[in-house]
Parts: C-alpha cells; sequence; structure tokens
C-alpha cells in the first residue's frame, strides 16, 4: 500500500484508495454491524434516557393541558413548530446527496449516502412526531388524513397543514422506499454472510436478489427513477413547510420568498448534519478508507455553497422588508434585530453566514474535532433560525394588543431535547441491523476509480505536491 | 320528497316529520307558554312546576342588590336555575340596562362559600336557637346596616321603636353625602333629579356618574343620549381620572382637595370675563370675586386658560349642569353655579318622593361608620345587628372598628358570606342571596315615577336552610315584641299586605301585574325648590403643600367597595382606566415615579401617619404628579378563597379630619411618603401598551367635524 | 361514485368563484355590528355579560398573567390620540379611548382557510362558526388572526371556573368547551338560533331586533348595535349605509370624509363586519 | 453473418461459470456472442455481478425495461386521481366556503395532486420494479455466494452436447469454478 509521504497519495486524488480489496470492503461494513463496543450501549442508552425525558414531557402535557408550555394567545406557536421545520430541513440533505448527486454521477457520494438516506429517513420520522405532539387534541390527530368519513366530513385542502400532512406522508413513503431499495444488494450480501434471525430478516428483505443483470437494470432504473423522483418532492416538501408561515398573513410571515429560502436552509442544515454523523462513524466505526478526506473536503464545499445561497436569500428578505412600506414587518424585522430575541437573531446570523467561511480553509476541514463542533454550531444556527422566525413574529404581530414576548418553558425543551434523542435511537439502531456504507457502491466507486485514468495524474499529483511523484500504475488488473 | 336534491338544513326538518325539528334553543311549542292547550304536550320527568318546560326560558322581574342604585332586573330563569340577569325594561332606573355587577350577581348566588347555617359563636345552631338567643339578648339594640330602603326599612324601624329608638347606622363608603348635603343647603332638596341627555354641557367635579356616584346606569343611559347629536361636551375636573374622565372632552387635574378653589376660579371668569350676574347671593360674588385665577393656580396647579376654556365651554353650551362631590364646599360652589347659569329647573328639577315617607331610602355615608365607632367605644351601644355592610374592612386602622365592636354586649350579623366583620360577631344568620328572597326597594333618582321595585325570589334557595333579610327581619321584630306582627308567618305574606296598601288594591290581578312588572307605582308629593338664600362659599386649604403626595382611595364599578371581591368574574373584569386584574395597584404620574425612583412593576410602600400598605406601581398621566390613587375593594384579610390578595388603602386614611362638615372618608385626603421596596414584579394586566402603535385602531374625529355632518349618527 | 364526481363537474362554475368573483354563497342572512366608540365609556359591561351568556371560564392571576385567558370580548383602553395630537404632554387632558374587540367575523377571514381540519368556516348567516367537535388543537386559526381574538382553551378550566354550586348557573343553550379547543366570540350563536326559530314557529320572517345580542342588551349606552345587513330596513343597514361603508372593498371611497365610520385592519383585504363610528372629542 | 444452422437442443443443464477477473468473464461474452460456442447465442446468457455494470449493455446487447412506462404511467394516474379525489371531495363537502376561497380551489388541489404524482409515481415503479425484476420468486438454484463479494458469474442453460465446447470457453478464460444443476 502507498505509505504516507509528505506529497499526495492515491487516495487525495482519486477519493478512496483504489486497491482495496472488495472482501474487505464485505467485512468491514459487516462488522460494524456486529458486536457493539461499550461506546454503543452507552450512545444507546443515553439516547433512550432522552426519548424518555420527551415521553415524560409529552405525557405531563397531555394530562395537564397545552398551558404548560407557557404557549398564550398570542404565541400558540414557538418550539414544536420551529423544531418541526429544523427536522423536515434535516431531512432533505439524504435527497440531495443520494438522488441530485446521484444524477450529476458525482460518485464521491457512494459511500456516505447510506447513512445520509437513513438520516433522512429518520429526521423525518421525528419531525412527524411535532405536528402530533402539538395538537390540542392530540387523540383527534387522524382527523388530518382524507378519509371517506360517513358523516361526510372531509379536512379543509386548502390549508397548508393538510399540504404539511400530504407532502409529508408522500416524502416519508418515498425516502423509506429509495433507502431500501438502495439498500437491496447490500441486504443480498448480508443475508450470504449472516446466521440466526438476520439470515431470515435479510433473506425476506432482499426479496430474493440474485445479483442477475436483469435485477441490475431494473434496480439501475428504478433507482434512477426515484431519484428523479425525490428531487422535486424535497424542494417541494420544504416549500410546502414554509407555505405554513407563507401563507399566513401575519407580518414577517407572508414572505415570498419564503419557499426558496426553506428549501436553501434544509439543504444546508442537513448538509452540516451530514458532516456531523460523517465524523461520527468515521471515528466509531473506523471508516478511514471509505469515509475519506476528499469527500469530506467536497460535503465541506458543498455546504459552504449552500450556506451563501441560504445567506443571500436571508438577505433578500430583510432587503425587501427594509425597502417595503409594509410597517408592521417592518417593526418585526427591526424587533428581531434589536427586541428581545435580538441574541438568538445575531446568533444564527453568526452562526449560519459567517461560521461556514471556516470551512474555507482546509486545515479546518482537515480536523476532524473542529469539523464536528462546527457542523454541530452550524445546525444550533438553523435551529436559532428556524426559532426566529416563529416567535418574533407572534410577538409582535398586527395588533398592539398581542405584543408580548415568550420563553418556551421546560416541556418544550424537553420535547425538543427528547426528539434527539428518539433520533439517534432510531440511527443506532439502523447502525446495528442494516449495513451503513453501501457495499456495492463501494465497490463500484473503486472499480471505476481503478478503471479512470487521470492522463495527467503525475501533472496533478505535482501540481499539488511538486515534487514528481512515483509513477502510478495506470493499469491494475481487477481486484486481487 | 319530489326535491331531487335534499340538503342538510332540510333534510333535518324531512327527518322530523313537522314541526319537531330538533332545533338547538330547545323542542317546538306553541307561542303561548300554558302547558294545557299546547299542541305538544310533552311533560318532563315529574309533574312540572307552573311554567317549567324544559328548554324554555322564563323572565322573572327583580331588583339587583349589588350597589344602592336599586336597579330593576330580569332573571332568565331555565329548568329552576336564575342563569343570567338583564335590565328590566319597565323600571325608570334603568330602562333595560344593567352594569357589570349586576351581570355578575348570578356568581354571588350560586359561591361556593356561602353560608349554610346560623352560628352561634362560631358553632353550627338551628334557627329557633339563634333567634331565641337573639330575642333574648338583642333588647334596645342598634342597627348598623348599608343603604336600606322599601319595607325592610320599614321592620327595622318598627324594631327599633320597640326596642328604645336605638339609632340606625347607615354605612356607604362610596356615597354622595356632600352632595346631597349641598343640594339641601342651596336647594332645599337632596336629591334635585338630573337631566344629564338634556344638558349640553356637563361639568363633573369629583362626580363619577359615569362610575358609582349616584345612579351610574341612569347616568350612563343618559350618557348615551347627551353625546348622540347635537352632541353635549363633557368636562370633568378631577385629581385622578375616573370613568366621567375618561370619556371628557376636557379634563382638568388639579392638586386633591383643591376642587372648590378651582370651581370657584371657574365662578370668577363667569362673573367676570362673561357678565354672569351672581346678583342675589353677595357673599358668593365676594368669594367668586377674590378667587382670582393666580390664586387658583397656586392652590391647585390649574392653569387660566383651562379655567377660561371651561367657562366659555359653559357659557356656549347651555343649559349645562355642573355635578360635584369631591367635597361639601365644592359641591355648595356647583350648585351655585347651577343657580346662577340657569341650569334650575332645565337640568335639575325638584324631585319627588313617593308619599310613603316610611319607605324612602336611608343613603348610607362614612359619617355613620365613624360615629358607630365612637359610640361604640364610648360603650353607648349594648348590641347591634349589622347586614350588607362590612364594617371592620372599611373602618380605617386609625378607628380600631374591632376593637369598638368587642366593646359592644351582643352583635348579630345578617350576612350571606363569612368577612371580618361576621368573624366578629356572636351570631350569624345566613341570609339567602338577592336573587332568592324577597324584599321592595325605592331608588334614589330624584326621579317622579313614584316608583317601589319588587326584588322577588327568580328560585329556590341554593342552601335550604337560608332565610330572606326580610324573613330575619320579620322574625327578629316579632322576638321584640312589634305588635300587628304576628298574623304574618313569613315576609311574603307582610309584603303582599304592605304593597296592596300601598296602590289601594289587593286584587291577584294587581298583584301579578306589580309582579310581572317589578314595580308597584304610588302617589308622589311633587315639591320646588326654595333657593334663593345667600350661600356663604368657602374653602379648605388643601393640606398637603405642593410636591408632597396626598392619597386617593378610588372607587371603581367593579369590586365597588370592596364587597364583590369575591367574585372571580369582577376580579378578573380588567379595571377599566389601568386594565390591572386580581391585585392592587398604586397609580402615579411619569414625574412622580421619576422623583421617587420608581418603574413599571416596581413595588412601593405607601406610609401615612395611620399605617402603611406596599403596592405595585402602574404609571400614567392621567394623574396629578401630588397624587397616589389607589383603588379600593381588595386587601381583605378574611373574605374567602378569590379575596386573598390586594391592599386595603381605606385603612390609611384618618378618621378625624375628613370634610369640615361631614367626616367623608374618602374626601380626606391623607398625605403620605412613598419609598420603592426594591422588589418588581410585573402588573398583571389585560394590555400591556397603552399606545395604538400607529395602526387605526380606536380612531378620534373632532367634535366640529361630527357636527359638520349633523353628527352622522 | 357517480354522485362524489357529478358534483364537480356540475357545480364547478359555482364553487370555482372565490370572493373576489362574488364569491360562491348565497347568504341568507348577513348579521354584523357597529360600536359607536364615542358612547362606549369602557365601563366593561358587555365583557362580564359575555362571560355569564357564553359560559365563559375565568382563570385567576396567574394564567391571566401568562396571557391564557378567556375573554371572549375586551374592552382595550389606549392613551394616544394620533389622529388629533394631545395639547398638554403631561396631562391626559382628552381622557382615554376605549375600544370593544371581539370576533369581527370577517366575511373573508384569514383564520378560516388556514384550519386543517375545517373546524372553522363561513356559515350561510356570514358568521365565522367555529365548531367545538371539529377542532383538534392546531390553533393555526389564532395565529393567522389580526386582531387576536380567538382564544385557546389551554387547560380544562371548567373545574377551577365552575366549583359547585357555580356550574347551577352554566347557560345550557351552549357548550362549555373543553381542553384543547379554539373559542371565540359568536356573535351569540344560541340567541340567533332561538330567534330563528321563534321566528319559523311563528311563521314569519326574522326581523330587525329579534336577535339581541348579549353584549348589546347590557350596554348601558346602547352603543352596540347589531343586525342584518341584508335586511334593508334595519338599523344595523342604515348606520353602515349612513357611513358610506361598504363590504367587498378594502378600501372605501366616502364622498364625506368627515363620516366616522370605519372597520380596523380593513386593509388586509379580510372585510371585517364590525363597523366602528369614531370617538369625537372638542379640540 | 448467419451463423450454421443448428438443431433446436432440448435444454436439459443449467451452468454456471464464476470469474475473478470481470474483462475474461466479459470475454467470454463476446465469444458467445460471436457463436464461438454452438448452440447458445447471447440471449440465454445471465450475467451475475456483485455490482452494477454500466458496461453490461455493450456486452449482453440491448435488452428492454419497462421501468419508465411503470413511472409516467403511475404519475400520471397520481396527478389525475389525487386532483379529482381532492375536487369531489370538495365538492361534497358543501358547508365548507371559507375565507372568501373558492370551494374547489385550484392551486391548493394542484399541489397536493403533485404530492399523489410523487407518491403514486415511487409507488408504482416500485412494483414495476418487483414484477419487472422478479424479484419475489422462488430462487432459481444455482447461486454462489462469491457473487456477492466480488466474483462475476455467468449462467446458461445448455443440450448435453454444448456442455462441453462451453465448459472449454470458460476454461480458456481462466475461470475459477464451473457449477451445474439439471434442469428440471
Amino acid at each position: 500500500m502507498s505509505e504516507n509521504h509528505q506529497h499526495l497519495t492515491n487516495e487525495q486524488v482519486k477519493d478512496i484508495d483504489e486497491n482495496i480489496a472488495w472482501a474487505k470492503i464485505n467485512n468491514d461494513v459487516l462488522n460494524s454491524m456486529k458486536n457493539p463496543r461499550k461506546g454503543y450501549w452507552v450512545a444507546l442508552v443515553l439516547s433512550a434516557l432522552l426519548f424518555g425525558v420527551m415521553i415524560y414531557a409529552e405525557v405531563y402535557q397531555y394530562r395537564n393541558g397545552m398551558g404548560e408550555t407557557l404557549l398564550n394567545t398570542s404565541h400558540m406557536w414557538d418550539l414544536y413548530i420551529s423544531s418541526f421545520v429544523f427536522w423536515i430541513g434535516m431531512s432533505h440533505s439524504g435527497t440531495l446527496l443520494s438522488a441530485i448527486l446521484h444524477l450529476v454521477h458525482a460518485d464521491w457520494r457512494k459511500p456516505i449516502y447510506r447513512f445520509a438516506e437513513a438520516m433522512t429517513t429518520f429526521s423525518l420520522l421525528t419531525a412527524g412526531l411535532f405536528p402530533v405532539i402539538h395538537l390540542g387534541r392530540v387523540w383527534n390527530f387522524y382527523w388530518v388524513m382524507p378519509y371517506m368519513s360517513d358523516r361526510g366530513i372531509w379536512p379543509n385542502f386548502r390549508s397548508p397543514l393538510i399540504w404539511d400532512a400530504f407532502a409529508i406522508t408522500s416524502y416519508l413513503t418515498s425516502s423509506v422506499l429509495f433507502l431500501y431499495i438502495g439498500m437491496i444488494p447490500d441486504l443480498a450480501i448480508c443475508r450470504d454472510n449472516t446466521t440466526g434471525w438476520r439470515k431470515t430478516l435479510y433473506t425476506f428483505l432482499s426479496l430474493g436478489w440474485r445479483g442477475d443483470d436483469r435485477q441490475w437494470r431494473h434496480f439501475r432504473f428504478t433507482y434512477l427513477m426515484i431519484a428523479c423522483f425525490l428531487i422535486p418532492l424535497a424542494v417541494s416538501v420544504h416549500s410546502i413547510v414554509s407555505m405554513d408561515f407563507a401563507m399566513a398573513i401575519m407580518p414577517g410571515w407572508h414572505v415570498t420568498t419564503f419557499p426558496p429560502y426553506f428549501v436553501a436552509g434544509a439543504l444546508y442544515s442537513g448538509c452540516a448534519a451530514i458532516i456531523t454523523l460523517f465524523v461520527l462513524l468515521r471515528y466509531f466505526f473506523k471508516f478511514e478508507e471509505y469515509m475519506t478526506m476528499p469527500i469530506l473536503d467536497k460535503v465541506c464545499k458543498l455546504t459552504f455553497v449552500i450556506a451563501m445561497v441560504w445567506t443571500y436569500l436571508n438577505l433578500i428578505e430583510f432587503s425587501a422588508v427594509w425597502y417595503g412600506h409594509d410597517i408592521p414587518s417592518k417593526e418585526v424585522l427591526i424587533a428581531k434585530a434589536t427586541g428581545p430575541y435580538s441574541i438568538f437573531f445575531w446568533g444564527m446570523m453568526f452562526f449560519g453566514s459567517v461560521l461556514p467561511f471556516s470551512l474555507l480553509s482546509k486545515a479546518v476541514r482537515r480536523n476532524m474535532k473542529i469539523m464536528f463542533f462546527i457542523s454541530i454550531f452550524l445546525n444550533v444556527g438553523m435551529f436559532l433560525e428556524r426559532w426566529m422566525i416563529v416567535t418574533p413574529t407572534l410577538s409582535m404581530g398586527y395588533h398592539p394588543q398581542g405584543f408580548n414576548v415568550m420563553w418556551p418553558g421546560w416541556v418544550e425543551w424537553a420535547m425538543v431535547g427528547g426528539s434527539f434523542g428518539w433520533f439517534g435511537l432510531l440511527f443506532l439502531v439502523f447502525v446495528k441491523v442494516f449495513p451503513c456504507v453501501s457495499m456495492y457502491e463501494v465497490k463500484e466507486m473503486v472499480y471505476h476509480r481503478k478503471r479512470t485514468t487521470y492522463a495527467d495524474v503525475d501533472e496533478m499529483m505535482e501540481l499539488h505536491s511538486g515534487v514528481p511523484g512515483p509513477e502510478a500504475q495506470t493499469q491494475q488488473s481487477g481486484g486481487a | 320528497m319530489s326535491k331531487t336534491k335534499i340538503d342538510r338544513r332540510n333534510f333535518l326538518k324531512v327527518l322530523g316529520l313537522g314541526s319537531a325539528g330538533a332545533a338547538l334553543a330547545g323542542c317546538d311549542m306553541p307561542s303561548y307558554v300554558t302547558s294545557d292547550e299546547g299542541k305538544e304536550n310533552i311533560y318532563s320527568y315529574l309533574a312540572p312546576e307552573e311554567y317549567v318546560i324544559p328548554g324554555i326560558g322564563v323572565w322573572y322581574a327583580s331588583t339587583c342588590q349589588q350597589c344602592p342604585a336599586s336597579c330593576g332586573v330580569h332573571g332568565r330563569v331555565r329548568e329552576g336555575r336564575v342563569l343570567k340577569l338583564e335590565g328590566n325594561p319597565d323600571a325608570s332606573v334603568n330602562k333595560g340596562k344593567i352594569c357589570q355587577m349586576g351581570q355578575a350577581a348570578i356568581q354571588g348566588h350560586f359561591h361556593p362559600e356561602r353560608i349554610e347555617n346560623p352560628l352561634i359563636n362560631g358553632q353550627k345552631a338551628t334557627w329557633d336557637e339563634a333567634l331565641a338567643l337573639v330575642a333574648k339578648k338583642s333588647g334596645g339594640a342598634a342597627w348598623l346596616t348599608g343603604a336600606m330602603s322599601g319595607h325592610q326599612r320599614v321592620l327595622i324601624d318598627a324594631h327599633r321603636t320597640a326596642g328604645g329608638n336605638a339609632r340606625h347606622y347607615a354605612v356607604e363608603v362610596v356615597n354622595a353625602r356632600p352632595w346631597e348635603d349641598a343640594s339641601l343647603a342651596t336647594l332645599g332638596d337632596a336629591n334635585p333629579n338630573l337631566h344629564i341627555d338634556k344638558a349640553r354641557a356637563v361639568l363633573a367635579v369629583g362626580a363619577d356618574f359615569l362610575g358609582t356616584w349616584g345612579n351610574p346606569v341612569k347616568s350612563m343611559r343618559d350618557y348615551g343620549n347627551f353625546r348622540s347629536a347635537p352632541r353635549g361636551v363633557l368636562m370633568s375636573i378631577e385629581p385622578a381620572m375616573s370613568m366621567t374622565g375618561a370619556n371628557s372632552d376636557i379634563w382638568v387635574t388639579a392638586r386633591p382637595g383643591s376642587e372648590a378653589a378651582v370651581l370657584m376660579g371657574v365662578g370668577h371668569i363667569l362673573t367676570t370675563k362673561h357678565g354672569v350676574s351672581v346678583a342675589d347671593m353677595p357673599s358668593a360674588a365676594l368669594a367668586f370675586a377674590d378667587m382670582t385665577p393666580t390664586k387658583v393656580l397656586g392652590l391647585s396647579d390649574v392653569k387660566e386658560e383651562q379655567l377660561a376654556k371651561i367657562a366659555d365651554t359653559l357659557m356656549a353650551n347651555s343649559p349645562s349642569l355642573i355635578l360635584a362631590n369631591a367635597n361639601h364646599d365644592t359641591a355648595k360652589v356647583a350648585q351655585v353655579l347651577n343657580m346662577m347659569l340657569g341650569n334650575v329647573g332645565q337640568t335639575l328639577t325638584p324631585s319627588a318622593a313617593i308619599t310613603a315617607e316610611a319607605l324612602l331610602p336611608v343613603t348610607g355615608s362614612s359619617k355613620d361608620l365613624v360615629e358607630f365607632a365612637m359610640d361604640a367605644k364610648a360603650g353607648k351601644i349594648s348590641s347591634v345587628f349589622i347586614s350588607g355592610t362590612n364594617p371592620v374592612f372599611l373602618a380605617p386602622s386609625k378607628l380600631d372598628m374591632a376593637g369598638a365592636l368587642a366593646k359592644v354586649g351582643f352583635k348579630v350579623a345578617i350576612a350571606d358570606f363569612h368577612d371580618e366583620t361576621t368573624t366578629a360577631c356572636d351570631v350569624v344568620l345566613p341570609a339567602s342571596s338577592a336573587l332568592e328572597a324577597w324584599g321592595t326597594h325605592v331608588p334614589v333618582d330624584g326621579s317622579d315615577a313614584g316608583e317601589v321595585y319588587i326584588q322577588q325570589p327568580l328560585m329556590e334557595n341554593v342552601h335550604a336552610n337560608t332565610r330572606g333579610l326580610g324573613d330575619i327581619l320579620l322574625a327578629v321584630a316579632k322576638g321584640a315584641g312589634v305588635d300587628g306582627l304576628a298574623e304574618f308567618e313569613d315576609y311574603y305574606g307582610y309584603l303582599r299586605t304592605a304593597v296592596s296598601a300601598l296602590i289601594g288594591s289587593d286584587l291577584e290581578g294587581d298583584w301579578n301585574s306589580i309582579l310581572q312588572k317589578g314595580k308597584a307605582v304610588t302617589a308622589v308629593n311633587h315639591s320646588n325648590f326654595n333657593a334663593g338664600g345667600d350661600v356663604a362659599l368657602g374653602f379648605s386649604e388643601p393640606a398637603a403643600k405642593a410636591g408632597t403626595l396626598t392619597l386617593i382611595t378610588s372607587a371603581r364599578q367593579g369590586l365597588f367597595d370592596g364587597r364583590h371581591a369575591n367574585l372571580p368574574w369582577l376580579q378578573e373584569a380588567p379595571d377599566q382606566i389601568s386594565k390591572a386584574v386580581w391585585d392592587s395597584w398604586a397609580e402615579i404620574h411619569p414625574k412622580t415615579a421619576a422623583k421617587i425612583g420608581a418603574k413599571d412593576g416596581d413595588y412601593i410602600t405607601i406610609t401615612s401617619a395611620n399605617g402603611s400598605i406596599t403596592t405595585r406601581v402602574f404609571i400614567y398621566k392621567g394623574i396629578h404628579q401630588d397624587a397616589i390613587s389607589v383603588p379600593m375593594g381588595r386587601g381583605h384579610t378574611n373574605y374567602g378563597l378569590y379575596a386573598k390578595n390586594g391592599v386595603n388603602p381605606l385603612s390609611l386614611l384618618d378618621a378625624s379630619s375628613g370634610d369640615r362638615q361631614t367626616t367623608e372618608l374618602l374626601n380626606s385626603g391623607v398625605s403620605v411618603t412613598v419609598k420603592p421596596t426594591g422588589d418588581n414584579r410585573h402588573l398583571v394586566r389585560l394590555m400591556d401598551v397603552d399606545s395604538q402603535h400607529g395602526r387605526k385602531l380606536a380612531a378620534t374625529i373632532t367634535a366640529d367635524q361630527f357636527d359638520r355632518n349633523q353628527g352622522g349618527a | 361514485m357517480p354522485s362524489l364526481l357529478g358534483n364537480v363537474f356540475k357545480g364547478w362554475s359555482d364553487y370555482s368563484k372565490g370572493i373576489e368573483q362574488g364569491g360562491n354563497q348565497k347568504y341568507e342572512h348577513m348579521f354584523s355590528m357597529s360600536i359607536d366608540l364615542d358612547k362606549c365609556t369602557g365601563c366593561n359591561a358587555c365583557s362580564t355579560a359575555c362571560y355569564a351568556e357564553n359560559n365563559l371560564a375565568w382563570v385567576g392571576e396567574y394564567k391571566f398573567a401568562s396571557r391564557q385567558s378567556m375573554h371572549w370580548m375586551r374592552i382595550e383602553r389606549y392613551f394616544d390620540e394620533p389622529d388629533v395630537g394631545s395639547s398638554d404632554p403631561e396631562s391626559l387632558d382628552r381622557g382615554a379611548s376605549f375600544l370593544p374587540m371581539m370576533c369581527q367575523q370577517c366575511n373573508a377571514a384569514p383564520c378560516e382557510p388556514v384550519c386543517p381540519v375545517a373546524a372553522t368556516y363561513h356559515t350561510v348567516d356570514a358568521l365565522n362558526a367555529q365548531v367545538y367537535n371539529r377542532c383538534i388543537g392546531s390553533r393555526y386559526c389564532a395565529n393567522n388572526c389580526p386582531f387576536r381574538v380567538r382564544y385557546f382553551n389551554f387547560y380544562d378550566n371548567a373545574p377551577t371556573a365552575w366549583p359547585a354550586p357555580m356550574d347551577q348557573g352554566l347557560n345550557p343553550d351552549l357548550s362549555v368547551r373543553s381542553k384543547g379547543v379554539m373559542e371565540k366570540c359568536t356573535f351569540c350563536i344560541q340567541r340567533i338560533r332561538g330567534a330563528n326559530e321563534t321566528a319559523k314557529r311563528e311563521g314569519r320572517e326574522l326581523k330587525d331586533g329579534d336577535i339581541v345580542t348579549a353584549c348589546q342588551q347590557t350596554c348601558p349606552t346602547s352603543a352596540i348595535v347589531f343586525g342584518d345587513l341584508l335586511d334593508k330596513t334595519s338599523e344595523i343597514s342604515k348606520i353602515w349605509k349612513r357611513q358610506q361603508v361598504k363590504l367587498g372593498t378594502y378600501k372605501q371611497e366616502k364622498e364625506n370624509k368627515d363620516l366616522r365610520g370605519y372597520r380596523i385592519f380593513e386593509e388586509l383585504n379580510i372585510e371585517p363586519k364590525v363597523l366602528y363610528l369614531e370617538r369625537v372629542r372638542e379640540v | 453473418m448467419s451463423g450454421p444452422a443448428k438443431t433446436i437442443q432440448p435444454k436439459t443443464k443449467r451452468v454456471l461459470g464464476l470469474f475473478g477477473d470481470f474483462d475474461q468473464a466479459f470475454e467470454v461474452i463476446a465469444d458467445i456472442r460471436h457463436y464461438k460456442v454452438p448452440g447458445i447465442t447471447v440471449e440465454d446468457v445471465t450475467l451475475k455481478s456483485p455490482i452494477e455494470h454500466p458496461e453490461i449493455e455493450e456486452v449482453l446487447g440491448e435488452r428492454t425495461c419497462h421501468i419508465p412506462k411503470w413511472s409516467f404511467a403511475g404519475g400520471a394516474f397520481g396527478f389525475c386521481f389525487g386532483f379529482f379525489f381532492l375536487a369531489s371531495a370538495q365538492a361534497n363537502f358543501l358547508a365548507q366556503p371559507q375565507g372568501g376561497k373558492p370551494i374547489i380551489t385550484i392551486p391548493s388541489n394542484i399541489v397536493l395532486a403533485y404530492e399523489m404524482l410523487i407518491l403514486f409515481g415511487v409507488l408504482v415503479t416500485l412494483t414495476g420494479f418487483i414484477l419487472g425484476a422478479r424479484l419475489m420468486r422462488k430462487p432459481s438454484g444455482l447461486y454462489d455466494t462469491a457473487i456477492s463479494i466480488d466474483q462475476i458469474g455467468i449462467v446458461i442453460e445448455v443440450g448435453d452436447d454444448e456442455f462441453q465446447p462451453l465448459k472449454d470457453v470458460f476454461t480458456k478464460h481462466n475461470v475459477i469454478e464451473v457449477h451445474e444443476e439439471a434442469l428440471t
């Protein structure tokens, strides 16, 4: 294997070390699913505890009434809706990474798209909790579904909340199916290498996958088709989530740039989450070969670009309100910047727009610890952004009687914190039951990297290091 | 059915096959309300009482006893329970309207903390034991009640004459005594008939006729016409903004206690600038002459152009009406101005009391409260009946009412609720609420309608073992050996004969029409003013010098004088001016707040010579800079679960000083010192904002715009 | 299934008309209100009458401080007079301005289209109906109401607000709302339905004055007028016509600019149906 | 170029050849394509591989895949069904005039129909995938776990006499293992 000399190794140029043995890929990933180490159990217990806190808070709120959340006549929504938007935002990066980059043949996504796709599904499942727990009468949440009730009563299809229900159910179904279909070949591999209950599970789940060319051909088309369906779906889901606010007449909410602003915010917070999970999985499962630095580089650059798009749309909204004549909206904007919530507003601006510039420096992108904390703070910035959309508008509004400042109580914080526990629980279970790196995709990536012959690999090497690298064999025989 | 498409609304009709539509408001039945001829015989679970048809509300007439004004009400009764009170259109006092205290009477009626059984020294007893004890020990007892009228007063007087003519103390801290005494002195008629709706301008000096003065609902009804086109001008002079002040076109704030001087200043301008003659009252003319505007400015901080503006408005809009209740001197000046401006006879007409003097109302005052405490301490009172008032709460701490009561040998309380006074009494007789007892009341409104309002029970007793005030008085009077009552075994019988005697016919039909109308109309004897004598006008130098704070105890139409502090609806009804709920507050001017270093929501300790209270600050510009106003009504120590919070400003007042002629507590401005305590908690208010933030919410147009389009209605 | 699709095509032209094209609503009545701010003294009798008539729960100091109170009608008090300005900055020399505020029963109500379960809709009498047993408490309608006059049952207030025997005073004509349900002024719908039934029983049309809302009934200065705008002879129609205020526009063109009638937040194109008459002061 | 006329042989055996080197496997198929092995055409060849090879088309020749048709059908059905389902629901829920909005609100129906398009598109594509790829069928015998690791398998059904020439071609291209199974 190429030792670590000062100029770039193959891996830096070709994103992955092209002569990893395919059997090693299988074994690494299969091992990641077996023998959970102590760290895993600690994480599992922590997540379960956190989720327990959420359960306690929900039971407490269910029995004592919604007032325990300190919501009031002006602030009918607060952290529940903003964390609902936050979790929906987190889910869009999975789609971005797996569907969009698949269409543009950005192969570097292959090792990391599986856990990104899993993150989509689980953050959707987490997001799905909030529209239910924020209801006053939780036990009637199913009235939102369009079923043929014998009293001839339908939900109100004009309401953005119904659009939410439609959008999230179709998004959840399609992203679960996308994750599952993408995993069928891997499940076949698992079926072949496991015993006991896992074998029966994977045999059933892999739907009799045998690697025939017919199956692969249909798989490629299906994956492409569903990817094509998922991309507009992801954009439309978060546009619809933004329409919860854009369709209202409240100052600071009925802003026409909300749909793209929310979609950009969603992709942004999703990429930040991908970086976080990238660093965690790389650390816990020792996936250094698969989750290589160039891939992290590319994800960080992608995050930076989307951060700038988001910042641009943010500034568009501020300037549109500032130069517009709508006095109440202007008051809300000024109150955001100078009023009681100003510390969170400026927090959002710093974490959301200033912090991403740190991603430009190569040294930062190389350092795993820094990257972990940066990605956490980026997401903190995005959570603040959702909160700063919901609460300041409700604390101002049109009628002076509605002016008041509300701070969330312990019930809301418990629910929001607990939702991370629920997400962690789902993710930890997933990692142990299903392969979190797509084996066949990594093989494809290695296979293609071996095929690609950079005519100018040598100049690339010199360019990077200034010292003529060893003559890279351009052609190598098939996997040993 | 031939109709192709049955929509939802007719579907129910078709289902019902006829007139039995399942309407929300109750089942269908013939228009007139008698069960025997109805097309549909719908029987309730038991043999129904008369007129009790499930689902159909029946209205009975009665009289509201939430304040001394005695408005006529209709009570809506469904399935034997009174649900809502509304004004009685036939009652000439309020003509179908009532205030928020009237609306909240339902809560007092169904209150969980009602006294249910007679108590002797706190122990449960039966009625016979209690009445026997009372008969034995209450010989020659005095009576301490609120404003009392009608046949209840007759029984009290009968009991007093039988027992050696002890005194009847009538205690109403919120009263119109200065206005009544001044009217008696100047016009010879204590309750002249006021016609606010005919006036083109009204000047109210400390007489909050839209809030708690006189007959608020009657005044508000007249104010409604007063404001219709051609629109009258309302002016008021007061240290702190009251309900009348809040609705004034011209609101002038004067230093507390200087109202008389300001009114004389107005008189001065009327006589000098407008040449209004005061020929027949030389001493008044003299007083007006030397009350120059600069002198007024020194006494009350009211500038000359404000006085001129008031005087010009009075001249430009006649007939006008000047009402004053700040203190005795002011009220006299007001009556003199009324005579000068020719209002007497136009907006002030002679009152016509009913011929049956015995039923006339005894209007209460705080003078009786002070004198009761003095007499009790002097040992002149051996035993006392207390009903409809809470002297221990109302009396200033200096008066030590609890100590005075301790000196009285035998004390009997007739009350609905436990309060500070019933705990000090030996025997407590549980009275039924006003909505479940009989009674008659004569309103204090000076009109010539000659009406005696009937208070009839709107439902059975909520608590079986309580008795109406009338029944208790009847039993006590019998116990004291009053003759001529033996034949009546309950107050209803007594009333039946008394009212029949009043209207001169005891036909069943007349009695039923009286009950339906809620009033009996009797003869009145018309009188007219014997004005004309000279009137000596004086004013007292305000005790507090400029810069020192004077405490004002303001009364608001809600908790009134504290009697409604245990009604949650009124505790939660935001105060009309400060919009605060469930707690007391002290109103001060922003400059005063800056001076004492207090900001919104700070707690301050207000100390006078007689005690101190600590409450939160409410800062606004509707008050004089040397005044601090704390509303009355809260600060109970023992009045149930809902009346726990707030402070009682009455405790700080000085019982001795008061007004020169009378000792009206509310007018005795006591000077206080104020110091912030340092802690701060947001004052719970309906509105945290006082401004409309540029939105067009409560817009205003000028009066001449209004007149230009004939008021635009 | 035929009727399912049949309705679509048969009613298409009618169903797809919004309020701009005259709407798809055939109103039987158009109940509306007018409040004369010059007569209103801010005495709060109407608000307490509303408590008694509509089973409103009082919530106590702590919940009132957390602004979770349930008063359908509130009397707002303002001290600033932007239109006429104050002559003495140090004193309120023209008193205060009072504004009774309750649901304006908007004809293009922003709260209706956003309710996910259609718990609020516009009835044929042009009232903004709030169906308590259909509401699931998503509270979007209250967020979208510019007047902030929708109140949410954050708690089950019944046990604290009506301790026995106070619950005997509840009005049986309408429900006591449970926890988790939105409620608001309904223009005393139980009185409207009662008057409808009486009129139907007596075989006559509903005439002006049959329906008297609780606030209108108790207002001592008769500042509140209620009636049916479609009935041209009614008092309320006369007031709207005299003030030259028309429904269907978000900016009124009045020939006489001094007329006092105006609607609050009319410019949001929500068609509020409570006409306020401006307060008058000598200047 | 017409191959030599051959009699239709009854297929009696199924043969699986495992190759470590993908290029060798591709050469085997190239030989078959050029009729080097009598009686076997490229249509009978089934290629089993651990990864998805875009090069399969050049090697195996064009083979049909109807997934796009499924997706289009699913999407179109979803959109129409969504729109008319919602419109008729609104048309039948008459007590629904709200906020001055029409009963059948076109924009909101289009938004929801768009969501239905995607939902049904994905579901129908999935059914098309399961049917097209004959997934949930009883597994046919010949399979080797090595295929799921890094080896390519070629499966051909042959008659008795075609078996030997096929094995020669396999060994020529250094096959690792050959499995066979009788056709039942």
